[in-house]
């Protein structure tokens, strides 16, 4: 396997702008208070928000252009996930990145012509339900079954950590056939057979759902023409590169808390970023995510430029990420002392978002598992 | 994986538990239906409150607390095994914690080193049966770490004092009679001379008590505001200007140096990497138990060998020939912050053999153990920043027991 | 498996002694400057302090009196290996510990007999060879043959790693009989058919060598009596947890080499253990080393009381020490800075020994999946 | 596992990549039958130096040497990636390495960056070819971490200086012709403001150079005392005074911010987790391969994915848009930190794969890859240590990149 990044990522002028808008976009539109007080109100979905998303063109933002997407590429979505894991942007936003793409893996073109540019444009709230309870995210580990029945399917299977579960109208699911195989279907809801529940997310800013699916009958046509599983493994590769820029977001700013922090405080006469037990764990803190901000742009990289590679760097960007935003997270409430500890500090919400996200989409000891098994069990 | 003590320790103390043991069993109560606190640090409503003070009336009506504290103030004068002993029961019964741990815990230890008979007569015994609650008033918004530099003042006024400032973190000030408080009775003398060590009335005016809200979204501390608030001469403990030497012997028994601590210990007893294996058993990753992940067993087996490193330890620091001659309080002083890191440490493994439920939250119905883990994760960092930040122990055993330069 | 110690360790005024003796013999006889001064001389064996340590009664500690030996118990020994293990004492001693264990586990009376007196009175060098290239520590991995032939066997394979082997006369190693058993077998040293080479070992205190069986005809009487699969494994148990003891107190010295020059060693007009950088992490290893200790002791009054935790605690120990001390070197040399990085500075005989022992017995990695099996297949 | 750039580079890059593998496949020299040094801690005998130096001197000539640095100074004035291709190309043919690296890597871009024309004139030609070696006289024994604080002293004499002090750690100081050094000029003035920056000739009256032995028992770096050392007046580099600040920027190179070295790249390849890998295929562990251990599959995979972070993150420090606009130099400042650590990590790793095996040293004949492994993790020492500790290195990345307080 070539690990090859081109030596520029891929960089131009134009990535430079898309960061220049969302970080403007979401500097104005989502500071810390306001933030709090979506949460406060406890809306679950911000309709204006998620219009405002869909304009700035964020929801087909890698989706083709034939389609209403943007048409831009991975590197435009590692910075994009970068800005919005910095102000933690609620909603259902990743559920509908992964629904897309996993629309535009395995979807023939009508099927694609028929959800994406509703995805694209807000119209309509999609999601990808990934995780079985007590399942895995290799598909080998599926349990949900679909069955061919007079023309069309039946399907049955219980999906958990749906991420916009509640607020979607449609939702992308994977299967496993008679055959063996694993299958996508594209499921419109509401639909009779599917029960739709809400979870409890520990990230108030990431709410999401526990689907059932007792005996759903569809149409063949829900069913994705390509292969399923083939198309589930491009989706997890480039949805572990887009979280994996998000964790690096996040991290980013608990660094930016963190420093700022230890220049305000003052204990012993001494603002307390003097201390080293204080200044050097930041240090480390920002080394940690430098190193996971490098991997997921070269996975994105990798990415566009159509190489191998990019599973091998999505898999490495995904567990450094998570483990450094868990790191970051919890120095953040550490030095932070008392206060770290209360509601009022920012860090717990980051804190949150990180032991949501540390597990999804496979943590580091599944990811590694992997890598090892491509360096040492190849060549 | 069973009981360490059992097969060695003495026959009178093997009955002693035997009879504990049944009589936790016979009288626990039963679930109260209502969600309860991990811990004393988060004790939210009058249910909760008034369900723990009930059980610890009861524990101590018994006769199991107050073992190691002398007759004459509601104690038992025992051997402190015997309280060891009932520790370890409660813990491993999964009793509720008894409510007032730092009446138990603080105050009481150090009232009984430096109280005058009338002190020790009055606060005791009410510590001991749940009566009187106490909080600690020593941490304020300026003086966490560097605790000495606090603000809050003590002012002759009339026959007694009078009490202006500003306390936080003041877990239990919402239901407390009493707080141990720290104050400044002399703005010109030094740093830490000027400073005195007071039995503060809760209920005298000019008290506010306001809650905090923790970083799990519960409550359970607070702030306390001091405007004009009076207290009678007889608040003092020991001598003025003594404060900063008295706190100091309060915080080595929250750093875990304690002995005499009347009940409830904070030991490890094995059962933290119990729990977690009982959920690494439940819980599935990629199509297997998570049990059988070999890198989650490598990890659980590291959290197994510190918890009883840990146990060790705390049982050989009560055998002088086993501890360093030139460092005898290391077994001592370490606990605390080894402790405390040890939970955060085997709370985040357990989040992560939760995989994705680990983003579950308190009140779903599907979360594993009614997702105690995550909570109990977040929580953890009330042990590593409260009673002296790891940070802060690391400077105190630095200096201390190494006899390394003070940083400060 | 309960894990139960007891309360005071079983220590008595008779432990204190022994510790105080080995304290002070060790300190007049083998202060750095002499050991330097034996290494540069390139002496394997100092014959004249084994013949001080053998009438101190250190050779038979813990062999029985009616084989010459002290009789005494396994925390005695646990004090005698922290000790010796703060001073690096050189030679052959941990060779000769873990073959009179062997032979009083799996020897006959009149075998004990034949070797145990003259190994507790220092009078001849005898040595366990445990380790086969490439192999494992458990007895399943054994390679090793014994064939029974004419009344006698004869022996074949390599063994490496044996400590002091080019200086003993009596080595004890397993073999692997045809019925798939593992046998224990006492071997009069020189023998035809093995050859011994010295190897060149990291840990210039502690010189090893490989020895070859390559056909070795020995008469019956050289096979252990009793199970050798159980007396190896018993074996070890004890080998661990003197070898934890001897890793704490190596620890323990590097603790205190670092303490020192933190106070001593003066930076920015300060002496260096005033900066946290410098002084968390020698109290984290004072911590380790505490902890360590507690493991090691537990392991000790658990044999001493006969109890089967033993080889829980033992693992533990090992498990623990070994890691402790490894970060304890790495620690002690980074802290010692340009020093640590010389001949001159003591730190590195430590770092050596510390290298040598935490793969002996068994690392970490292979203790903690052995207590993974107890504590999560039990129940 | 394969090779990174290649894919994506341009025609004539990657022409000019398989122009120098094959010069180097060409002309590597064979096995000089002897033990060759780990790196340039490490010189001892003058057989290693002559055949090192013989190697650097082949790659000058073959115009492989310089490539960036300007063309009247005996360099090419190319593109810097040219350079960066050699020493790719060098590193993974495993080629010996260039043994006037502080010539190459700090002496020559400081006199690039400070000297007058004479000087660079003078001095850097000699620097690509090899023929004059040089060594680095900033540390001293009392002058480490706090290397402000040394006293070795330059005092004007007749129309020159003379020198007296002591210098230690320097590195190819016995074959080297030239230091840079830094030396107390004005005793009087602050401790930075006092200091000056000189390119010392060797082989000057009073100089005593005396080996050093390092905790692998080899030797390679030295001290160096001198005793009223006459240096020429132009032996000042720069301003009188200014040698902090000089220092600062040789630091910076040292630190790994540099370009510009004029060949000897620093920065990770893979290599190393590539090596460790083939180790773990050859190494058995209870029975089975070392490769086949899942805990050590999973602790080698942290390994890879550490080694390619940094080097996409050399790699990424080369596009600033993909920087923070707050911090740019973070990425080069943390390269020295985070590669020397992480050396040290899977050196550290290998021996833990290696298992018993660790505990053969150099000479065995039995020691896999010839002990090179438990060497290299001591030797990996001198990277945490030298050249500024690591614990100096967060200070200087904590203050200078995260804008924290200073903490001396």
């Amino acid at each position: 396997m070539r690990l090859d990044v081109p030596t520029d990522f891929g960089f131009t002028e134009e990535h430079a702008l898309l960061r220049g808008e969302a970080r403007r976009f979401l500097g104005e539109r989502l500071p810390m208070a306001t933030l709090r007080r979506m949460l406060d109100a406890g809306h679950r979905f911000d309709h204006g928000l998620w219009k405002e998303i869909a304009e700035l063109g964020w929801l087909g933002l890698v989706l083709p252009e034939r389609f209403g997407g943007a048409g831009l590429g991975w590197l435009h979505l590692e910075i994009l996930m970068e800005e919005m894991g910095r102000r933690l942007v609620p909603g259902p936003f990743l559920g509908s990145l992964l629904a897309g793409i996993a629309l535009e893996q395995a979807g023939s073109e009508s099927q694609q012509a028929q959800w994406l540019p509703a995805i694209a444009a807000g119209e309509r709230v999609a999601t990808l339900a990934l995780v079985e309870s007590g399942g895995g995210f290799d598909a080998d580990t599926l349990t949900a079954s679909a069955d061919p029945v007079d023309g069309g399917y039946v399907l049955r299977g219980r999906k958990t950590h749906v991420v916009g579960g509640a607020d979607a109208s449609l939702v992308v699911a994977a299967f496993r056939e008679p055959s063996g195989h694993t299958a996508l279907f594209a499921i419109e809801l509401p639909t009779s057979g599917v029960s739709i529940e809400d979870e409890v997310s520990i990230d108030p800013t990431r709410p999401t759902a526990r689907i059932g699916f007792d005996g759903v009958r569809v149409g063949p046509e829900a069913r994705l023409d390509g292969p399923g599983g083939a198309a589930l493994a491009a989706t997890q590769v480039r949805g572990c590169a887009a979280l994996a820029a998000e964790q690096v977001g996040g991290a980013e700013s608990v660094l930016l808390l963190v420093r700022d922090y230890a220049i305000d405080r003052k204990q012993f006469d001494r603002p307390i970023g003097f201390f080293q037990a204080v200044k050097h764990p930041i240090v480390d803190m920002m080394c940690g995510v430098e190193l996971a901000r490098s991997l997921a742009c070269g996975a994105a990289a990798a990415l566009d430029a159509g190489s191998p590679a990019a599973e091998v760097h999505a898999r490495m960007a995904k567990a450094l990420a998570g483990d450094v935003y868990a790191s970051a997270v919890r120095k953040g409430v550490q030095i932070h002392g008392g206060y770290g500890f209360t509601w009022d500090c920012d860090v717990h919400f980051y804190f949150r978002r990180a032991l949501w996200s540390r597990p999804m989409l496979g943590d580091a000891i599944h990811h590694r598992r992997h890598l090892a098994t491509l360096l040492l069990d190849a060549d | 994986m069973s009981r360490p003590e059992e097969a060695t320790e003495s026959k009178e103390n093997a009955e002693f538990r035997r009879e504990v043991r049944a009589w936790i069993a016979a009288n626990r109560p039963s679930d109260p239906g209502f969600k309860l606190p991990q811990s004393f640090l988060e004790v939210e409503s009058d249910r909760q409150f008034e369900f723990l003070r009930d059980w610890q009336r009861k524990v101590y009506e018994a006769g199991y607390l107050g073992l190691d504290w002398p007759a004459e103030y509601g104690g038992h004068a025992d051997p402190h095994k015997r309280q060891r002993i009932v520790s370890q029961e409660l813990n491993r019964a999964g009793a509720p914690f008894l409510v007032n741990v730092i009446g138990l815990q603080w105050a009481g230890p150090t009232i009984l080193a430096y109280g005058t008979e009338e002190q020790k007569q009055r606060f005791l015994k009410p510590i001991l049966s749940g009566e009187e609650i106490w909080c600690q008033g020593f941490s304020e918004p300026g003086a966490g770490s560097d605790l000495a530099s606090l603000q809050t003042s003590a002012t002759p006024s009339g026959d007694g004092w009078v009490v202006a400032g500003h306390k936080v973190w003041t877990t239990l000030a919402h239901v407390a009679k009493w707080m141990i408080l720290l104050a400044r009775t002399d703005p010109a003398a030094h740093k830490y001379a000027g400073i005195s060590y007071f039995l503060f009335p809760m209920e005298a005016p000019g008290v506010t008590v306001q809650p905090l809200v923790k970083m799990t979204g519960e409550g359970g501390f607070n702030q306390v505001i001091f405007d004009a608030a009076p207290m009678p001469k007889d608040a003092l403990l020991g001598q003025l200007g003594q404060g900063w030497q008295i706190a100091m012997t309060t915080l080595t028994f929250e750093r875990g140096a304690a002995e005499g601590s009347g009940g409830g210990s904070t030991a490890p007893t094995g059962e933290s990497v119990r729990a977690v294996t009982s959920l690494a058993r439940r819980m599935r990753r990629d199509g297997r138990s998570a049990a059988e992940d070999p890198v989650l067993r490598d990890r659980i087996a590291q959290g197994w060998i510190d918890e009883e490193a840990l146990r060790l330890t705390a049982q050989r620091a009560r055998v002088p020939g086993l501890n360093m001659d030139d460092r005898p309080l290391a077994t001592r002083l370490m606990n605390k912050l080894v402790y405390s890191e040890f939970g955060q440490r085997i709370t985040e493994l357990a989040c992560e053999v939760l995989g994705p439920d680990a983003g579950l939250w308190l009140g779903d119905a599907s979360a594993p153990d009614k997702a105690e883990w995550p909570r109990m994760y977040m929580n953890s960092f009330g042990m590593t920043v409260g009673g002296g930040t790891s940070e802060i122990q690391r400077n105190i055993i630095g200096e201390r027991v190494l006899g390394l330069p003070k940083t400060k």
